[in-house]
């Protein structure tokens, strides 16, 4: 079963691997993204998650799903934590089991880059001196500007 | 003929605009492109968005000639940077 | 620091993923091999997993050791189990972070591809007739009948 | 002069042979190949094991032509199968 959540609630790390594997799943990959103290050399003191919730749901079922169809597997569950995260806490965790271990590590590779293409989520670093700024990010495919190749 | 739609403003664009949505008149038949220009020319702040927004239509990502409906829901989609 | 173990307890994932991470750390990939009701077309019951054990803990450190370099972090933490495993029990858990997530999932899965290649362990299936067989493996490199290239 | 090494025998080769261990001398200068001969002619159940099987002495992968000392520890590896 796909399971995608995007919200405030913390997410934790043993719950959303129980989520996941069957009897038929020899390997299971969980991914971790986490707040670090750290961007570009500057020292971070914390982050603010800000999303677009009512699209970033339905996108992320998108994803999991596309990755659910290219690997295989539908052993797959993918949590994006929103609001203000401390240094340490889990922004994104996926976790995905399957048979052999490369569409686990495929599909979980496939979950995070997507989510950095298109999710409609951004987030604001906090520094030391108390200055914080909106990291830059991805254009997601698809929008804006017309392109030459579109269909 | 006029129609309204609802913006929305996220993260950076937000911080820009002062505001998170704003109710726009824009023609019958006007695009997003249309929409985006009625905007900019309102001059400052609205002047300092980009002249081609990545922007959803009802929560769709969608190109600058989408035409737009009465009542479609436009966000403004800064580039993205969640994970 | 790295962290590298081969016994019979059994393995408890969060207690794995609990050893790595560190402020600096932005990324942490979690590998799981468990043992799966399937093989070959065969329906499994059990795996008892053989291992050289005074070979299997020094070998798996100079695994973890040169993922680590390779990857440029030193959290890292690989389990190995041995003995009697029921299907669903975890066989090896593989846990690394680092600042940024390519790296992660690179020691990862460098880490697990050359426990299959050189890791003096070895399987036998159970099937639901009663009948058991020891996994085909790998002929590990550096050994046996002289090479060619060798330097 | 001969010398005598400690073979361990795991998974297959164990089942194959029906023991883990064996105290086998050599002649002095033997090499690993020497010592896999030395036990293959021995007859059956010995003759089953490979010509050139991956070996190690004292806990690391030797090559076939490996010299042996007095006291070394010399596993047979099946192919292995971790993970």
């Amino acid at each position: 079963m796909i399971r995608t959540s995007v919200g405030p609630e913390a997410i934790d790390p043993a719950e959303v691997l129980d989520s996941i594997g069957t009897d038929e799943d020899g390997a299971a990959v969980l991914f971790l993204g986490i707040v670090r103290n750290h961007a570009d050399g500057r020292h971070v003191t914390g982050m603010h998650y800000d999303a677009y919730v009512e699209m970033a749901g339905p996108v992320l079922e998108e994803i999991a799903s596309e990755a659910a169809e290219r690997l295989g597997t539908d052993r797959l569950t993918v949590v994006h934590r929103t609001g203000e995260l401390a240094i340490g806490d889990v922004s994104v965790a996926i976790a995905v089991s399957s048979p052999h271990r490369a569409e686990s590590f495929e599909a979980s590779r496939f979950v995070i880059e997507e989510i950095k293409k298109r999710l409609p989520v951004w987030k604001k670093e906090r520094y030391v001196n108390g200055d914080a700024a909106w990291v830059e990010g991805e254009i997601p495919p698809g929008s804006g500007a017309v392109a030459e190749g579109r269909p | 003929m006029s129609l309204s739609v609802n913006t929305l403003f996220f993260a950076a664009y937000r911080d820009l605009l002062g505001t998170a949505s704003l109710e726009v008149e824009v023609a019958d038949g006007a695009t997003v492109a249309d929409l985006v220009e009625a905007l900019r020319s309102r001059g400052a702040p609205f002047d300092a968005l980009p002249a081609e927004p990545a922007v959803a239509v009802n929560r769709v990502y969608a190109f600058s000639d989408e035409p737009l409906g009465a009542g479609d829901e436009v966000a403004f989609i800064p580039p993205v940077a969640g994970g």
